[in-house]
Parts: structure tokens; sequence; C-alpha cells
């Protein structure tokens, strides 16, 4: 099966006082239909850069290399407005805070409206019954709802409007960016459930950034675990979980409450001042002498020396 | 047939003659109907209120003069009056109407319109003179009498501000200083204002059709006013207006070199009625009092730099006599020289002497002499302030940037020096020739009256009582004596007015009191050839 | 911190127009007393000519500059002084007080300033003083504003509470910590106060309503349209103080601007 | 809303009384004669007037009495008379008032249209080189006294191009001659409306930039120009609403000056010849109309904001 | 030994009842857990049992008397690391302040803590940073230090690693756990996560 989403040796860097800051570096992933990959990876690790790179959200001043590819075409090249058409209705994206990826001051219709209108997907009319219809699948007072304010609506029912505007599109490929941050338990549980319908339909890529271990291995088919800009491992998510290889990748998983609240050794370095070598090594109970001068390839989805 | 022929060769020839002669009379007739003649002003007209708006009642006596008028060497000379005669005992004035008078509307100026007008100004206006208040009016046919209680000779200075107006028209208006109206309003001189238009700043004159006098050139005279000063110097030289004029002053003089680099302008210098002069308070000031305390002063004056400052040189140096050389009875006294060696002999000679050597001459006392110098002007008050310094005197500057608070601080005589100036019409107030400056029994927010002297007091007196003739010519010749020997104010500049003259334009004459706005002038100005 | 070039500037030009206040008698070639020929072009003797009165305009420059500072200099002191007071006050204690504080607040604000100050200038007669005190007095409602809204973002912020907690007074929490994290608020609406006072300043004194017995370049821009100075061409007259004050202006204005988004960039890390 | 707007009434009830009070004790409160401070400085009036201006006011009676009678009068719509201009002020303020409000308006209209336009423009392309030239050009403009760039413009294109008319509000009384003659004066103020607001605007966009919500419309394919003018403006634009209160009274002080510089017969005129003659009674007037302006703009303000930003119903206070 | 105690306290802000009824004993050296879901009055418990709020009824007891104000001996830690410092003040500055406070000479201010920061595995550098220049974990240590300096009896941990990534979560309740066994004092440990209560806490409460 082909392949919706490639991406090859992604670097993308920020302009800093001292020179660039490296967030991303040399990172390469690929998605099918129907897949969910999971990036998981603690906070400043880079992964939720990778999903703007791929819809071209990052600031204006981001230096971004690399290639990625959405069903052959290479997105880093297309202009603004080839953009907007993949934007949306090609790869839709599923904001964290959903109260404030909505726009306060617009009814809640015309927001769910106007995007499948401006994608010429069907008329006014139809758009809104649409919505309304989606609304009422996840649940919700349609009537109510679309006539309302984004302010009006709780934390679950703003979630779940951001889900309805983002699969009223039909997008091939949906991202979701940290979506479960700070989200009580019940509206987790919510969320992924709406998120697997995504991929259930297995022509829809799923790419879930996330941070949380357990939503990762409940949603995901492989996950890719991110320290400092790099994947250190990648691999089925079942083996990666029982098995991990790499040993920030057990470190992570030993300091989660399941597993006694084992924690790494140190502190995760800062983007512009990264250790030579292993990014990992001044933490790594096994560094070796090359360790501390040559960075490992990803073999076996897994970057390093030892294992 | 044939004397048919002759009788159609003869309408012909009649017709055609008849033709000629009226276009003989539309070509000899000397108003251009399509001609303008534009007069910038910075005078403006906040509302079209015939009575209320001063600057709009200045405007009105081209259109409904007055009885007299000034003329362009300051004499009266007849308006609405052709001529008129006064009682031995000063009671009686009689006024002979000039037949050329005609309302605008059709209907003729009578006798009965003067009264009307005199009287209507005595109820209704504020500012009226109280002499007409008690008189008593009378007509018969175009002579209209005045019958005064006591004898007043000062009274044309009061009816040239008097105008004549529509009696049919006024006399249904209950409070003219209210009434607005953007026009046409019925007048009786060779223009009437036909309209005034405060959005678009404008008043236009036109010729009014009953006029029996010499036609005029221009169909419509135009006032433009603006805001400031400097917009309608740039409307002139722009070429957006013919000519300047402003009320009772001259075209600003530090702007007069403009002019010369302009090729449509040149100026006409003229002396005027206007002169700047600095009071010494004789009442309770101690050095003010002091009449060889003022003789010194007058020595410390720097008059030709006044000048050259002051008026930026369009002005003459004064005499110790005080009036100006342009006012009637004017004679020669002796001038004020600036000597500052000799100022500070006089007040070392007077007892002000610097004894303690610090630079400061003390009073009698022994205490520094101080004066208090008070001013409105910036760059005159300055100056003064300088030159007294100059003299060894110590000087608290008291600078009143309002009205309000220069009359507060002179009523007070609150002062030992006062700057101030004297227009053309103040020269004329009360007994006239500036005694209402002086004369501590006036009233009024821009008079000193800082002199109670009775015999100054009994001369003004006098001036106010006695008839044109050689008894006012020695009473004036006396009053300036006065002034020259007590010195109870020193003239620091008699004022030249500038007018600016429209090389265009010819037949210009200048009154001292309305500058060009004047009816003479609008009946003789025509384009020059 | 780091220091930011494009303080430099704007920076450096205030200072020069602070020493130029402070002491004009080591710049200026002539005292405001002197006189020579008036309407002098520039030239070598006076670099900007002279006016109606025969004075060096070029020293009147400098020895307006301290009048003109101080106007606004004063009414933003002045205006910082009663919007910190009152912003800390309603932010700290809330409530009723708070409630008739930002009334006020509301109040000051919807008067119209020049306006009142055209009123008051003309029944108490033009003086600089008063125009301080009725700029100053009318320009703090923005002050309390942000102080206010500020401090009750921080009141509640956790390391007020944890200053409460380890035992610190109220007034300590006030002054000591409160009021550092204000100030780089203040800063930027006290530069403002004090620039819209300068331009304020200049368009009374075009109004005629000026003391002219203090130099300033609102003042000498209006003597300049007063003796003719614009109509005979003398740009050199009106245009160096108008330069002046916009300059002054424009690099308060502008260390405002920086120093804001300075403040925003530091807050939002 | 309500709440809200009851609050905000009764704050401008009181600022109304408090600008009452100011013009009714000012002239009694000044050192002289309340008389004279009440008629203007500049006339002279006869004993018997003077004792009429009197007894009608009250002046001889206990202050809380004269303030009634004041009150009053101010009910009926009797702001005073000017004895320099033999006018009621409120005939002479009313005869003014839609000149200067047509020379605010379409200054104001334009100016803002314009200024939230570039602002909006120039806040989303910080980084361009011409969105910074119009930043620059905004605060430049901004820091210049209003009246000194009317007067260089009168200079440049009335005197020296000759574009523009000198004076007036028409020639002739028809629509083409007044769009004429107010061009030049309506841009100047117009100008200066423009680059307060594109400095609100560009900031108020800044912050608005940084939300996720425009994040989030890009990411569903909104092409640039609707986020911007569609999303990101409508939220921007309610600083500008705070601000347009304020701005009304800086507005009106600014015609003021520029009437004066272009020789426009409207209230700033008559502001300054009050100025010049002291003419207390219309100055009175005059800033208790401003005043009231004012606080009708804040009015306006008020109920702009809850249309625009429904979140005002709420009955929030931030 | 009962060193704290809530005695049916309730709180409403306005109509919203954040609180009702709640009772609570605190004995020396124990460490009560609470949990809930968000908007369960967890914070608002934590404040008033730390003082820095009053309880609309009932009453807070430490150590027998009635807790009117914010007391020293009650310290509390919270969940925004970062916030929880003056920004516009160094490390240094805001503890030293603290020292101050507690009668310690400048002179021996800083030798004092570099002596805790190692205790807490923090290096001195950290001292003349501003809050912004520091991790979510080591602010969150510093955080700890700075309670400590006051020697608290009772230290309120309102979600104090909710902000922070799992590996530095555990870091930190390790630090906690070591604190108390060296020093003895009583924790009040609120989270939303129940494992982590769980892992903390002698007994849970659910609110």
């Amino acid at each position: 099966m082909k392949n919706i989403l490639e991406i090859s040796d992604l670097s993308v860097s920020f302009p800093g006082p001292n020179g660039k800051i490296p967030a991303v570096r040399n990172l390469s992933l690929s998605l099918g239909p129907g897949e969910c990959l999971a990036i998981v990876g603690e906070s400043g690790c880079g992964k939720s850069v990778v999903a703007h790179a791929v819809l071209r959200l990052l600031p204006p001043g981001t230096e971004v290399l690399g290639r990625v590819s959405y069903q052959g075409q290479d997105l880093l090249h297309l202009s603004e407005s080839e953009m907007d058409q993949i934007r949306g209705q090609e790869i839709g994206m599923v904001f964290q805070s959903p109260e404030r990826a909505l726009n306060p001051v617009m009814k809640i219709g015309k927001q769910l409206i106007s995007p499948q209108v401006m994608h010429g997907l069907c008329s006014e009319k139809d758009a809104e019954l649409r919505a309304k219809g989606v609304l009422r699948s996840l649940g919700l007072d349609a009537d109510r709802i679309m006539s309302s304010y984004p302010w009006m609506c709780s934390g679950g029912m703003c979630q779940r409007i951001v889900f309805a505007a983002v699969s009223l599109l039909h997008p091939n490929l949906v991202i979701a960016d940290e979506p479960t941050k700070g989200l009580d338990a019940a509206n987790v549980t919510d969320l992924e459930a709406m998120l697997s319908t995504v991929t259930a339909g297995k022509s829809t890529g799923l790419l879930l950034i996330t941070h949380d271990m357990d939503v990762a291995s409940r949603l995901s088919n492989r996950i890719a675990v991110m320290y400092c800009g790099m994947i250190v491992e990648e691999g089925e998510t079942r083996s990666v979980l029982s098995s991990p290889k790499h040993p920030y990748t057990r470190g992570l998983l030993g300091s989660l409450p399941k597993n006694g609240f084992v924690p790494i050794p140190g502190i995760s370095p800062a983007l512009s001042d990264l250790p030579n070598g292993c990014v990992f090594h001044p933490r790594c109970a096994f560094a070796e002498e090359t360790c501390r001068t040559d960075i490992p390839d990803l073999k076996d989805g897994v970057r390093c020396r030892r294992c | 047939m044939f004397g048919k022929n002759t009788f159609i060769i003869a309408g012909i020839i009649f017709l055609t003659l008849l033709f000629t002669a009226a276009a003989g009379c539309i070509g000899s007739s000397p108003t251009d109907q399509n001609a303008v003649l534009k007069i910038a002003t910075p005078n403006e007209i906040t509302e079209a209120s015939y009575y209320g708006n001063y600057n709009f009642a200045q405007i009105t006596r081209v259109a409904t003069p007055p009885l007299i008028q000034v003329d362009e060497n300051g004499d009266y000379v007849g308006a609405v009056a052709k001529s008129w005669t006064v009682s031995s005992d000063g009671k009686t004035w009689e006024f002979t109407l000039d037949p050329n008078y005609q309302w605008s509307d059709g209907t003729s100026l009578t006798a009965d319109d003067v009264k009307f007008s005199l009287e209507y100004a005595a109820e209704k206006i504020t500012t009226a003179p109280s002499w007409i208040k008690s008189a008593a009016i009378t007509t018969s046919e175009n002579v209209v009498t005045i019958s005064l209680a006591d004898p007043v000779y000062r009274l044309f200075g009061d009816l040239v501000a008097i105008n004549i107006v529509p009696k049919h028209i006024w006399g249904s208006i209950d409070d003219p200083e209210e009434y607005i109206s953007a026009g046409p309003y019925v007048g009786s001189a060779a223009y009437y204002v036909q309209s005034v238009d405060t959005n678009s700043a404008t008043l236009v004159l036109a010729v009014n059709p009953a006029w029996k006098g010499n036609a005029p050139y221009y169909g419509t005279v135009e006032l433009h006013w603006f805001a400031t000063e400097d917009a309608a110097i740039l409307a002139m030289l722009g070429g957006e207006c013919d000519t300047y004029w402003k009320y009772g002053a001259s075209f600003p003089t530090s702007s007069v070199a403009l002019l010369d680099s302009s090729e449509k302008f040149t100026t006409v210098e003229t002396p005027s009625l206007k002169m700047s002069y600095v009071g010494f308070n004789t009442i309770s000031s101690d050095a003010g009092s002091d009449l060889a305390f003022r003789k010194a002063i007058a020595y410390a004056l720097n008059y030709d730099e006044l000048v050259e400052i002051g008026a930026s040189g369009y002005a003459l140096s004064a005499n110790s006599g005080f009036i100006p050389n342009g006012v009637p009875y004017y004679k020669n006294t002796p001038a004020n020289i600036y000597n500052l060696a000799t100022a500070k002999l006089m007040l070392d000679a007077a007892g002000y002497k610097d004894v303690n050597g610090d630079g400061i001459r003390e009073d009698t006392n022994g205490s520094a002499l101080t004066v208090t110098l008070l001013t409105r002007d910036k760059v005159a008050g300055e100056l003064i302030k300088e030159y007294l310094q100059k003299a060894g005197l110590k000087v608290e500057y008291k600078f009143a940037s309002d009205l309000n608070a220069w009359v507060e601080l002179k009523d007070a005589h609150a002062y030992d020096i006062a700057y101030n100036g004297i227009t053309a019409k103040g020269m004329m107030m009360d007994s006239g020739w500036a005694t209402g400056y002086f004369a501590s029994n006036t009233l009024g927010a821009g008079k000193l009256q800082n002199v109670d002297d009775p015999v100054f007091l009994e001369l003004c007196a006098k001036i106010a009582t006695t008839p044109d003739g050689d008894e006012l010519k020695a009473l004036i010749s006396d009053l300036q004596d006065y002034y020259s020997d007590n010195m109870p104010g020193i003239a620091l500049y008699w004022s030249t007015d500038v007018t600016p003259i429209n090389t265009e334009i010819d037949g210009w004459y200048i009154s001292k009191a309305t500058g060009i706005l004047n009816e003479i002038n609008l009946l003789s100005m025509h384009p020059a050839n | 911190m780091k220091f930011d070039r494009r303080y430099i500037l704007p920076g450096l030009l205030i200072l020069l127009f602070l020493i130029v206040a402070i002491f004009p008698g080591m710049f200026a070639p002539y005292s405001i007393s002197d006189r020579t020929a008036t309407y002098q072009a520039p030239g070598a003797d006076h670099l900007l000519g002279t006016d109606n009165m025969g004075k060096d305009i070029f020293s009147l420059l400098i020895y307006a500059a301290r009048w003109t500072l101080m106007i606004g200099f004063a009414s933003g002191l002045l205006a910082v002084f009663v919007g910190t007071a009152v912003g800390l006050l309603a932010g700290w204690r809330r409530g009723a007080l708070d409630e008739f504080l930002m009334g006020t607040t509301d109040i000051v604000l919807i008067l119209p300033k020049i306006p009142l100050v055209i009123i008051l200038a003309a029944y108490l007669g033009p003086s600089p003083w008063v125009l301080i005190f009725v700029l100053g007095l009318l320009s703090w409602e923005s002050i309390a504003r942000v102080v206010r809204s500020k401090v009750i973002q921080i009141r509640s912020s956790e390391y007020i509470l944890a200053a409460r907690c380890l035992g610190f007074s109220d007034c300590r929490i006030m002054f000591k910590e409160i009021l550092p994290v204000v100030f780089p608020v203040i800063v930027p609406k006290f530069v403002l106060v004090t620039a819209a006072a300068m331009i304020s300043e200049a368009s009374l004194a075009f109004l005629g309503l000026s003391d002219p017995q203090t130099v300033s370049w609102g003042g000498m821009i209006s003597d300049a349209f007063t003796y003719s100075g614009f109509l005979r061409g003398m740009w050199y007259w009106w245009l160096p103080p108008a330069l002046c004050i916009i300059l002054g202006v424009l690099a308060i204005t502008s260390l405002a601007f920086i120093h804001e988004r300075g403040v925003r960039e530091v807050m939002q890390l | 809303m309500n709440k809200v707007l009851a609050r905000k009434l009764v704050r401008y009830a009181v600022c109304l009384l408090i600008v009452v009070l100011l013009v009714f004790l000012l002239p009694r409160c000044m050192p002289g004669d309340p008389v004279q401070c009440l008629v203007g400085e500049d006339v002279y009036l006869t004993q018997e007037i003077l004792d009429s201006v009197t007894a009608k006011l009250g002046l001889d009676r206990p202050l809380f009495e004269q303030f009634q009678i004041y009150i009053g009068d101010l009910f009926t719509g009797d702001l005073g008379y000017s004895y320099t201009r033999h006018q009621n002020v409120a005939d002479l303020i009313w005869d003014r008032l839609p000149w200067t409000l047509l020379l605010t308006g379409m200054s104001m209209l334009i100016g803002y249209a314009f200024g939230i336009i570039a602002g909006t423009w120039s806040g989303w392309m910080t980084e361009k080189k011409r969105a910074k030239i119009m930043t620059g050009f905004g605060v430049f403009v901004s820091c210049i006294p209003p009246y000194l760039l009317g007067l260089i413009f009168f200079s440049v294109f009335v005197y020296q191009l000759g574009w523009f008319p000198y004076k007036g509000f028409y020639e002739t009384p028809d629509f083409f001659s007044v769009v004429y003659h107010m061009a030049l004066p309506v841009l100047t103020l117009a100008l200066f409306v423009f680059a307060r607001n594109m400095i609100i605007m560009r900031g108020s966009v800044l912050t608005e930039k940084n939300q996720l919500y425009p994040q989030f419309a890009k990411s569903l394919g909104i092409p640039r120009r609707k986020i911007i003018y569609g999303h990101v403006m409508k939220n921007a634009i309610l600083p500008i609403l705070t601000h347009f209160a304020i701005d009304f009274g800086f507005i009106l002080s600014g015609a003021l000056f520029i009437e004066i510089i272009f020789s426009l017969n409207g209230l700033g005129r008559v502001m300054y010849t009050a100025v010049l003659n002291l003419d207390y009674p219309v100055l009175s007037g005059l800033f208790l109309v401003i005043a009231l302006m004012a606080i009708c703009a804040n009015l306006i303000a008020d109920i702009l904001y809850g249309i625009i930003d429904p979140r005002v119903k709420r009955g929030d206070d931030q | 030994m009962l060193i704290l105690e809530a005695d049916r306290i309730s709180k409403s802000y306005g109509k919203v009842a954040a609180l009702t009824d709640f009772s609570l004993e605190i004995s020396a050296g124990e460490t009560v857990g609470l949990t809930g879901l968000s908007g369960s009055g967890k914070s608002t418990c934590a404040r008033i049992l730390a003082g820095l709020e009053r309880p609309n009824t009932g009453i807070v007891r430490y150590a027998g008397k009635e807790l009117t104000g914010a007391n020293p001996a009650i310290q509390m830690i919270f969940q925004d690391p970062a916030g929880s410092f003056n920004p516009v003040r160094t490390i240094y500055q805001s503890l030293s302040a603290v020292l101050h406070l507690q009668g310690v000479p400048k002179s021996q201010r800083r030798d004092l803590l570099s002596e805790h920061f190692q205790n807490a595995g923090l290096q001195t550098e950290i001292l003349s940073r501003y809050p912004d220049q520091i991790s979510g974990g080591q602010a969150q240590r510093v955080a700890i230090v700075r309670g400590m300096l006051v020697h608290p009896k009772v230290m309120i941990l309102d979600e104090p690693t909710s902000a922070l990534d799992v590996s530095v979560q555990a870091q930190i309740l390790h630090l906690l756990k070591d604190i108390q066994k060296e020093n003895g004092m009583s924790y009040v440990f609120i989270s939303h996560d129940p494992s982590v209560v769980e892992f903390m806490a002698d007994r849970v409460i659910s609110l």
C-alpha cells in the first residue's frame, strides 16, 4: 500500500540570539492509509514542530530542510495558495486547547460552514446540514451549538466542535497535536473514541503527537520516540512498549506510575546547547566512548550504539 | 408708395439712432456688471448679524453709510448728509440729506429714516453714545435737526459710527443685535450687501440700482475673510484676492517685505492716528508721580529701536507733545530723544543714585529703585524692560497675557509704568486728542486713567465743550504743551499705515479711519489701463 | 538582560535634549536677551539667523528645550504618580474601593483634555504650571488601568501567594514584589504621556495660550507665525523647533514602543 | 449586558455632573467679579444689563440656589448668552455643530477605514519592508502637532500648488463645491486618525496573531486574506473601539486647529474666537457640548462593542 | 499528634460553591492525598488550608489554634513552577529575601543556599538565573527549597507535578519523599492523577 505521508531527512531550526536552534534533526517517517503513528516525547523534544512543519504552519524565519511528501507531492515546495488547497481538505489538524482554537467572536455555525464552502465541497445550505449532522453524531445539540459562540461551550464541547470542523472536510490525513493535554480523564476517553474513528475507514491516516504514553499505546499501530529533536526509537507500538530497546525509552517507561516512578537521572539539555554525539549520552548508563562523538544511525528502528 | 418708403427709411434711421444712443448709453456707463473686486481680510464675520457682529458692522458703513464719514485726511465729510450747520450754542445741529442716496429696493431715503436710525441706535444698541439718548430729533422734508440737551461739539466721532438704515425694514426688528440674516440688506449707497455667508466666508456687495451718484466700476465687490492673517496674505499673493483690508489696522508691517517681492503689489505708506506709548502712574506710584523721574525716563527709551522692532520700521519717532502729526491742530513740540547718559545724569540729579554700587539705583529711602512695568505686548514689553534696566532700575515685569489681567492690574493702579497702544478711534474718544487714555475721570478697559491733575482734567472738560475754531486750536496747543511739560505718558512712536496697492487697479483713495474699504474709494477704484 | 541596540539612537537623542535643557549656557552662543539686527538669514554669526527681535534663533532653540521637556516630563511624572497609586490601590484592595477608583478613571478618560485645558487656561491664565497640572492630572487614567489589570493578574499569581505563605508583609509584597513587575508597563505609558504633553504644549501655544515669558519650542513656532516668519519663508525659524518637537516625541515614543515590545517578549516567556 | 451598561451609564452620569459642576463653579469661584466672569471679559455692558444678568442667574443668592437655576436653564437648553456675539450660546453651537461633525465624521470615516485596514496588514506582515515603512510613517505622523501639519499642507497644496481652495466650507452651497473645499481639511485630519488607528490596530493584530484560532483557521485551509480580514480583524478591532471615545475628544480638538488653518467656520473657530475674546459663556457651553458628545461617543462605543464582541453580554468585567 | 485540622469548611465564589462541608485532619509526619476531577475544589481547599483564603463557614486550626492568615509553618508548592517566582528577580534575589526575613546575615546566605541546592540536586549556577531561564523541573526543585527555608511543619502540594514531564515528575516525587524522610513534616498532596496520589500518600481523600 502506498504511504500517505513520507517525511525524509526533515530538519527544522529556529533563529535564536546566538545562531540557529535546531528543533528537529534529520527526521524520517512514513504513514500509510488506515495507520496511526504516534510521536511521543517530552516537552521541547520537537514533536509538535514536526506536525507544524508538515502543514507549513511554522512562523516565518524558520528554516525547514528535507522533504515532506504527501501522496507524492513535496509540500515544502508548494505555493501558499496550493498549500491552502492541501490544508483542511487533504490534511486536517486537531489542536490542543480547543477553546482557544475557535474564534471567540464568530458563531460556531459559521466556523463550521465557511471552510466547507471555501473548499467548494458543497453549497452553504448543504454545509449547514452536514455540520449539524456531524455535530449530532458527536452527541451535541446541533441547532443550539450552531448559533452559539465558542465561549458559551464547555471544553469538552469545544473539543468535539474542533474535531467536527476537521472531519467535515474529509481529510486523508489527520494530525492530532497533543490532543489530550490539559484534559480531564473523561474527556480523554471521549477524544480517544473520536480519534479512533479516523483510522476506522482504513483510508485515512492519523499522526498522533502526544506526551502521554497511555494514549499512544491505545491508539497507535506504530510509535516513534523523540528526544531532543531526533527519533531515538521507532517500531510497532506493542513491541516498543513491551520491550524497549533505547535506554531513553526504557527510562521514560520506567517513570510511569504503573512502573513505579523510577526516574531517569539528570535533565534534558537545552536545544541551543546540545551535547556532541548521541544526545542522550550524558544521562545514559550504557554510554560508551563513541557515544560522545558520533550520532548513531537509526538501526532496526533504534538509534543507539549498544542496542 | 414713396411716402411709405420715406417713412420706412425714417423709421429705420430713427431706430438705428435709438439703438446707437442706447448702445452709447451702455457703452459710456462705467459699471462693468461682470467685474469683481475681491478683498481679503482677517476680520472674520462669525455670524451674519448686521448690528451684532463687530466686523460686519464695519463693512455696513459702506452699504448703509452714516450721516458723515472721514476722508483721507482725517477730516469729516458728508455721506448721507450733504451738508450741515450748527447753532452757536452747540445744541442744534441741522443735516441736509444728499439725494444721491436711495434705498436699493426702490423706496426713497427720507429724513424719517435718519430720525429712525438715530433713535433706533440710542434705544437698541448697547454701545450708543449717551448724548443721543437725551437728544430730540425732528425732521422736515430733507433736513434732520438734532437738538441736544447740553452742547456737544465732539459729535462727529460718534456719528460716523451710526448707520442710516431703512425704517421700513428695521422698524419691525426688535433686537437688531440678535437679528441674523444671510441678506440681502437694503442699502442706500453705491453698493448694498447682497449676501453674507459665514460658511463660505464671503460677503457680496452688489451695485445699488437706485443709486443716483457716480456709478462705480465694479459690478460686485466681494469680501473674503480668512482665519489668520497669513492665510489672507497668501490668498492675495496667490491671486485669489485683489487687495487687503483690516479694520483699524495697517497691513502687517513685518510682512511688507513679502509684497515687495511680488509683482502684483506695491505698498503705500500713510501716517496714521495710531501710536504706542508708555504711561506713568502719577496717582499712587512714588517714582511715577515724580516729574523729574518721568523726564529722565524719556531719555532712557531707545525710540529708533522701538520703531525698528516694534513696527518693523513703519512708524515715525514721536514728539514730546504726544499727539501724532496727522491729527488736526497738531503742533511741533520737542522730539523725544534717546540718550542714556543724559537719562542717568537726570536720575542722579533727581536723587536716584546708586549709592551701594550694586548697579541698581536707590530711591530716597535707600531701598532699590524698583518699578513695576505692566504690558500686554511681548516684544515692546521686553524692550522697555531692557531700557529701564540699562538706566539702573530694578524692573518688576508684569506681563498680562490677556486683557482681563491687564485691566485688573491697571484698574488697581498696580504699576509704575504701563505700555499701551492707541487706536484711531481711541484718539477721538471722550474729549479727543488721546485725553481719554489719561483722564482719571473716564471709564474703559483700555484706558490708564492715570492723571488726576485738576489742571489736566479742566483742560479736557474745556476741549469737550468748545466748538471748532481758534479757541479749540489754542486749547489743543495747551494740551500738547501739557503733555510735553508734564509727561503723563511718552509717545514711543507714531505708526505708519501700510496699504498694499494692487498695480492692476487705479483710483485708490485710502481713508485714515477705514483704509481702503470706504465709500469714496469703492466709487473711484477701476482697473489700470 | 541583554541591552537592546535599538535603544541607542532615541536614547542618545533624549540624553542630548536633557543635557541641553539642563546646561543651555554651555551650548548657546548667545544669551536669550542678546539682540542684533532683526530677521537675519542664517550665517556664520547666527547659525539659524535671528528673529523679529534680533535674537539668535539657535540660542533660543537651546534655551527652549528646558520648558518643553519640563512640561513633558513633569506631566508625565505626575500622571505616573497618580496612575500608579490609583492602579495599585484598586488592583490590590479590589471591592468597593476598586469600583470607585475605576469609576473615577472612566470619568477622567471621558473628559476631553484639550478643550478642558483651553477653558482652564482661559480662566486661570496660561502658565506652564497650569499646563503641567492639567495634562498630568488628566493623563493618568491609562496608567491606572494597565497597573490595575497587571496587579490583578499578579496578585493571584503563584509567586505572590508563595510570598504570602512565606510570611512577607502586604506592604513589602506591594512595593518589592508587585511594583517592580508592574514597572515595565508603566514606562511606555510614562513616555507616551510625556510625548502627548509636548504636543499639547505646542498646540496651545499656537492658540496663543502659552506664557510669553517662558521660551518653549511650541512658543517659538507660534512666534514665527505671529511675526510672519512663515510668510517670509524663514523656515530656519519655525522648522528647527518643529523638528525638535517631532524628533523628541518620536524618540520618546519609539523608546516606548521598543520597550513595550521588549516587555511583551519578556512577559510571554 | 444590561448590568455592565447600567454601571457605565452611572459613570457617564457622574461624569456629566462633574462637567456641569466644573462649568458652574469655575466662573463663580474665580477671583474677581463673577458677573464679569459669566458674561466674558471683553464686553462692556451697562449696569442695567449686569444687574439683569445677576438677577437672572441669581448671583446674589446662595450657591445652591444658583445651581438650581443653572440646572433648570440647562434642562431648557439654555447654555447662556454670549454678549460678544449677541446670540444664545446654544443656538450658536447648534448652528456650527453640523459642519464640525461633518469634518470630524468624514475624517474619522476615512481615517478609521484605512487605519484599520493598513494596521491589520502591517501587523500581519511585520517582517515586510513596506509594512515597516508604513508603521514608521504612522508613528511619525502621530508625533507631529496637528496644526503644524495643517500649516504645511496649506502652504504646499493650497498656496504653492493651488490644488485646493483657501477657505470656507464651499463657494456656492452645492455638493461638489463642499467636497472640493472639505477635501484637504478632511484629509489632513484623517491622516492623524489614520496614523493613530493604524498603530493601535497593528499592535492589536500582533497580539491576536499569536492566538491559536488563526492557526487553526489556517490549518483548515482558509486563505490568508480571509483569516486576516475575516477572523483576526474582528477580534483585533476591539481596542480600537475602546479608543474610539478617547479619540473622539482628540479628533475634535484636532478639528479645532484644522478649522483655524483652513478658515472653516465650525465649532473650532467658535472656540478660538471665544478664547481670543475671553467669551466665557461660549467657552463653557462648548466644553459642555464637547463633553456631552464625548460621552455619547463612549456610549456608541459600548453598544458597538456589544455587537462585535458577544462576550460582553455575559456581563464579564474583563 | 494532630497538626492541621479543617472542620466543616465551605467556600463559594459568588453563586458557585467550590467546597461544601469539608473536614480533614492531618497528623504530624503523615501524607494526606487529595484527588478529584477538575472543579472539585482541590485548589480551593489547598488555599484555605494554607491560610491564603478564609472559608465562608467552618474553621481551620493549626496546632490547635484557628488559622486566620498565612503562616510560615504551612508552606505551599504550586502547579506552575516558573510562575512561583518573581519574573523580574533572579533566583538568588528571591531566595535571599526569604533568608532576610529569617534574619540570616547577608554574608551567610549564598553558602546556605548552595548547600540546600546541592541537597536538592540543583547546580548553584541557577542562583544567578531568572525564572524564565530555568526548566520546569529545576524551578519546582527551587520552589521546594524555598519552602524548606522557613522550616515548615506542613507542606501543601497543589498539583506539584502536573505541569511536568513524566520523567521529571518521577524525580520530583522522589525528592519530596526524601525531604519528608529527613524533616518529618506533614504533606497534603493534591493531584488529579490517582496513581501519583496513591504513590505519595498514606491515605487518600477523594473530592
